[in-house]
């Protein structure tokens, strides 16, 4: 069987949960994830996307081609339970990545570049990615600069307004990690101390290219949300850290 | 202390700029007018028996002010500047500003930095005109040494700096642009500011914060490929000054908004340190590259632009012409360059004594430096001078009896760098 | 009367549509200044750096440095790492070396500092990882990166897209 | 080390100024050819008043205001630097500031820019301006414990522990010389 995740509070607040009728009649619930094993189908070695290696993978006979492309599982097997359902997640994730609507936060330095990568030569929007004003509209949070104590309870809020499913990018290195200001006596050491952080992007400041890299990562994240596509493990691991975090 | 109540005050004396065409009224006079209607109707509305159930209202019937907290994050305020605003309607009656979100300690890190490492740390101070922080680190530590950098690195070094002016005005120019509600010329001026990184990034190898200066020199040499791009960047700026000037000085639009906005007095603008594009446009030719020429500026023949009222549309006006005084400058070095050693003979551990303060012009303004250096190889103490920190201080009186909308054209015509604020 | 004034109107507007509509076709025709990121990737300047990596010396095919610790002490944000040892011909070389680009503020003084030119600026952007971890890297990822030959500054395609190198 | 810097006209006229006028004051030349202007803290309005509103001194432009911490000769520094805006000539105030009784007049109704200087230097190093409009910290926030650029500041947050890969073991050893801490405490 897959593990069984505990549900992704932060960035699926209402996740599409499969439901299927158990062997007593109940209701289960069943976690986003690899499909459950059947056996006597497709068995064989762990098969790599090209996205990199399926997680949650315990055992050879539990492995499910993870069909990666959007209608590949309805095309292999069309007749495993929660196709419709996976299919239709992976098209609110498509949709979700294709218009990601950041907030306009820029902080430091590195707002600089996140103007220019808005501006004439690199162009956020040619990724249905435009800027909001308002937390309230937007659902990725580009932190680009050094977060100070006296700003950080400001980020969390600004954070919780968002709507979910919400996402954080840590741009360059003073948001991931300090930077160069890292221990000084009025700096938030990397802003993943405030806010779970979904993509680090170094560089000091980085380029506007780095950055539009970074948002490539996060939408392929973004894709493979809730279905067994890369990341979730990570997430999952990156979730537990925010706790540990923000219970400090 | 003179806070007098001149925000707003209507336009006086001739007005000799050109105006477009459709100017038919001056606008001060429009502002004034349009100002002491929202006068009357907030008059109107206080009088009336039943007043009106509006949001403005605080808890108490009756009481028509309210405290509006403006950022930090507010997309006009350049940052993270904070203002706690008190609004009667639309009119702003008081104004306190809140700064510090930015703090980074630099002052602090200097003191555990040696000087060699604290060039790239005073890049980050302004970061909009990480060449001048490092042109007045740089000129404070060589006054301690007594080392005098070559000639040909005194000429690469007033270029560096001229081009920041320029790439630092054209960000500003997009973005202030960009307050008053126009969006195409924020990607007209990023346009030609991506050549000016272009040349940044083929001498410096880096976009935004450089770390090129070096005490006694500058890191390297142009190559043929950066003069190539510079002399491609002088032009294309050259040719799109007037475009700018069709785009946005012509507007009526943003005529309207500016003139008479924001008026600065030259007494206020001195007694509260404001210097720079800010002091100019008060009327007071006072530039430093003239009036105490450090480096090599006396060898340039270049104009001081200066305003004449202080309002908004005079600092826009002095900074765009500093970008045409700014290219004359790169020219004239770019033709009188003598060839030569760039890097300088600086030793290599230095721990110099004394100290010492040095000033420079900055593109926002004077940018002054305080060192204490005690002969370890780490300062003693740094203060660093900001010109953003004092011209921010004229917010707490020059928005009042302005308009919301007014305010946010002030904020940008003062052009405020945030960690040049809060260090 | 009337219309004259008419007649001076629609041309006076129509000189100023004229007028309006050359700008846009003037704007039109101009080429267009955004880089396809993706697909295209504008190269660098030989200058640029991103992050100091290792120089491997093409005549032994062992790295330069000698783990002198020159560049640590001239690190001013500390990111790098190395432990030093020595081989079977007790030459000291770095036994493990780090570099954190999750504190790293491209400064170039490490560099600097080499008295062995063991160390130069890489021109890699593409480092954005899901974890900070990730930004930690150690001696193979910086000996593995291969400078690409020095440029002018041209547009040029992504490396995995076949064609010339130019469009 | 450099030479000295000879004054400028302008700051030598200063100078003479000051030494016709008020020839009680403890007036100097700097190395770097500004006048000195060193006063106790109980005449520093009166200075000050003077140096900006005496016709034949006028400095109008108050650049930066500051403090230095000599922890180890037990005092603060008071050091302000003055500018006239028609011929730069250049004028440093310093006064002497014991550190366990830090508190000095303002001087923000002199030079209005004054205040949010002061203000800073009260943030940062906490030193106390009697009759000072608006004393509160600037920068920081204002349940801040202590004043971070005293020599003596100790920041007592926890330090975040460094992030290093799963495979490696141990933590970062540093060098022997670098072992201190990167914001030191003197």
């Amino acid at each position: 069987m897959a593990e069984t995740r505990p549900p992704d509070e932060v960035h699926d607040a209402r996740p599409v949960v499969e439901e299927t009728a158990g062997p007593a009649g109940r209701i289960v619930e069943r976690p986003a994830g690899p499909f459950p094993p059947v056996p006597g189908r497709l068995p064989g070695p762990p098969q790599h996307t090209e996205l990199g290696p399926q997680h949650d993978v315990e055992s050879v006979e539990e492995v499910v081609v993870p069909a990666y492309r959007p209608g590949g599982v309805l095309l292999d097997a069309p007749f495993l339970p929660g196709v419709l359902l996976t299919n239709l997640k992976r098209l609110v994730n498509w949709s979700r990545q294709s218009s990601l609507w950041y907030l306009l936060f820029g902080i430091a330095c590195c707002a600089i570049e996140m103007m220019a990568t808005g501006a004439s030569r690199y162009d956020f929007d040619r990724f249905g990615i435009i800027f909001r004003a308002s937390p309230r509209q937007s659902d990725l949070m580009i932190v680009a600069g050094t977060v100070t104590e006296k700003l950080a309870d400001r980020v969390r809020v600004l954070y919780e307004q968002m709507a979910e499913p919400r996402w954080v990018i840590a741009m360059g290195a003073c948001a991931s990690h300090g930077g160069p200001f890292h221990g000084a006596y009025n700096v938030v050491d990397g802003v993943d101390r405030i806010v779970p952080v979904d993509v680090y992007v170094p560089g000091c400041p980085p380029r506007p290219e780095a950055l539009l890299f970074a948002v490539l990562k996060l939408q392929e994240r973004i894709l493979g949300a809730g279905v067994g596509g890369p990341g979730d493990a990570r997430l999952h691991r990156r979730l537990q850290l925010g706790r540990e975090v923000l219970s400090r | 202390m003179p806070q007098d109540d001149q925000a707003r005050r209507p336009a006086a004396g001739p007005d000799g700029r050109p105006e477009g065409g459709m100017a038919r009224q001056d606008p001060g006079v429009a502002a004034a007018a349009a100002i002491e209607r929202e006068r009357r109707a907030v008059a109107r509305h206080r009088e009336s028996p039943n007043p009106p159930r509006r949001a403005l209202a605080g808890k108490t019937a009756g009481v028509k002010e309210m405290i509006v907290n403006m950022g930090p994050q507010h997309p006009s305020t350049h940052g993270v500047l904070r203002l706690v605003l008190r609004l009667e309607g639309e009119q702003i009656t008081a104004s306190d500003v809140d700064i510090g979100y930015l703090h980074r300690c630099h002052e602090k890190l200097m003191e555990a930095w040696s000087y060699h490492q604290i060039i790239p740390l005073v890049d980050r101070i302004d970061y909009l005109a990480a060449i001048a922080c490092e042109h007045c680190f740089v000129l404070a530590v060589e006054d301690l040494l007594g080392v005098v950098p070559t000639e040909r690195a005194e000429y690469l070094r007033v270029i560096a700096a001229e081009l920041q002016r320029i790439v630092s005005h054209l960000l500003w120019f997009g973005t202030f642009a960009l307050d008053l509600g126009a969006v195409t010329p924020f990607l007209y001026a990023f346009r030609e500011r991506e050549l000016g990184y272009d040349v940044f990034e083929s001498f410096c190898g880096a976009r935004l914060l450089y770390g090129y200066f070096r005490i006694g020199g500058v890191r390297n040499d142009f190559t043929a490929s950066a003069w190539e791009k510079l002399d491609a960047f002088c032009d294309a700026i050259a040719a799109s000054l007037p475009e700018y000037d069709n785009l946005v000085t012509n507007n009526p639009i943003f005529r309207a908004r500016t003139r008479g906005v924001g008026v600065l007095t030259r007494e206020q603008a001195v007694a509260y340190g404001c210097t720079g594009p800010v002091l100019r446009a008060t009327g007071v030719a006072h530039d430093l590259r003239r009036a105490d020429p450090y480096s090599i500026y006396d060898r340039f023949s270049f104009e001081i632009p200066i305003g004449e009222r202080g309002d908004v549309f005079d600092r826009y006006r002095v900074r765009l012409e500093e970008i045409r005084q700014s290219v004359s400058i790169i020219r004239q070095a770019r033709r009188d360059i003598p060839p030569g050693d760039v890097r300088g003979q600086a030793p290599r551990f230095i721990k110099p004594e004394g100290e010492v303060y040095r000033r420079v012009e900055g593109p926002r303004g004077e940018i002054g430096c305080y060192l204490v250096a005690n002969g370890s190889e780490r300062p003693w103490r740094c203060k660093w001078r900001g010109p953003s920190f004092s011209h921010l201080h004229t917010l707490n009186f020059l928005p009042r009896g302005a308009f919301v909308a007014d305010l946010v054209a002030v904020i940008g015509s003062l052009d405020p760098v945030m960690d040049d604020v809060d260090r | 009367m009337g219309l004259r004034d008419a007649v001076e109107g629609a041309v006076g507007m129509a000189v100023r549509l004229g007028r309006g509509m050359g700008v846009t076709l003037k704007n039109a025709l101009r080429p267009p200044v955004t880089v396809q990121y993706p697909e295209y990737k504008e190269a660098t300047s030989e200058h640029f750096r991103m992050f100091p990596a290792l120089v491997v010396d093409e005549a032994t095919d062992k790295l330069k440095c000698t783990a002198c610790m020159a560049c640590v002490k001239a690190c001013p944000v500390d990111c790098i790492w190395i432990k030093g040892a020595r081989d079977r011909d007790s030459k000291p070389y770095p036994e493990t070396f780090y570099v954190d680009m999750s504190w790293c503020m491209e400064c170039a003084l490490c560099v600097e500092a080499c008295p062995f030119d063991a160390l130069e600026m890489a021109p890699d952007y593409e480092l954005a990882g899901y974890d900070v971890r990730d930004l930690l890297m150690d001696k193979d990822q910086l000996a593995a990166i291969k400078r690409p030959p020095k440029t002018p500054w041209t547009r040029r395609k992504a490396s995995y897209l076949e064609g010339p190198d130019e469009w | 080390m450099s030479e000295n810097v000879e004054p400028g006209p302008a700051t030598r006229q200063v100078f003479n100024a000051v030494a016709r006028a008020f020839p009680r004051w403890d007036a100097s030349f700097t190395p770097r050819g500004e006048v000195l202007v060193r006063v106790d803290r109980t005449s520093l309005r009166e200075v000050c008043g003077q140096l900006k509103d005496h016709p034949r001194l006028g400095m109008d432009l108050c650049h930066s205001l500051t403090a230095v911490d000599y922890i180890h000769e037990g005092r603060f520094e008071l050091v302000i630097h003055l500018f006239r805006l028609a011929d730069q000539a250049r004028v440093v105030v310093k006064a002497e500031i014991p550190r366990d009784d830090p508190k000095l007049p303002t001087v923000s109704d002199v030079w209005p820019t004054a205040e949010w200087h002061e203000r800073e230097a009260f943030d940062l190093l906490g030193i106390e301006f009697t009759g000072h409009p608006d004393l509160r910290r600037i920068l920081l926030k204002d349940d801040f414990v202590g004043h971070p650029l005293r020599k003596d500041f100790v920041d007592d947050r926890p330090p975040r522990p460094r992030f290093v890969r799963e495979d490696v073991a141990r933590r970062r050893e540093y060098p022997a010389d670098a072992g201190e801490s990167r914001v030191p405490v003197h």
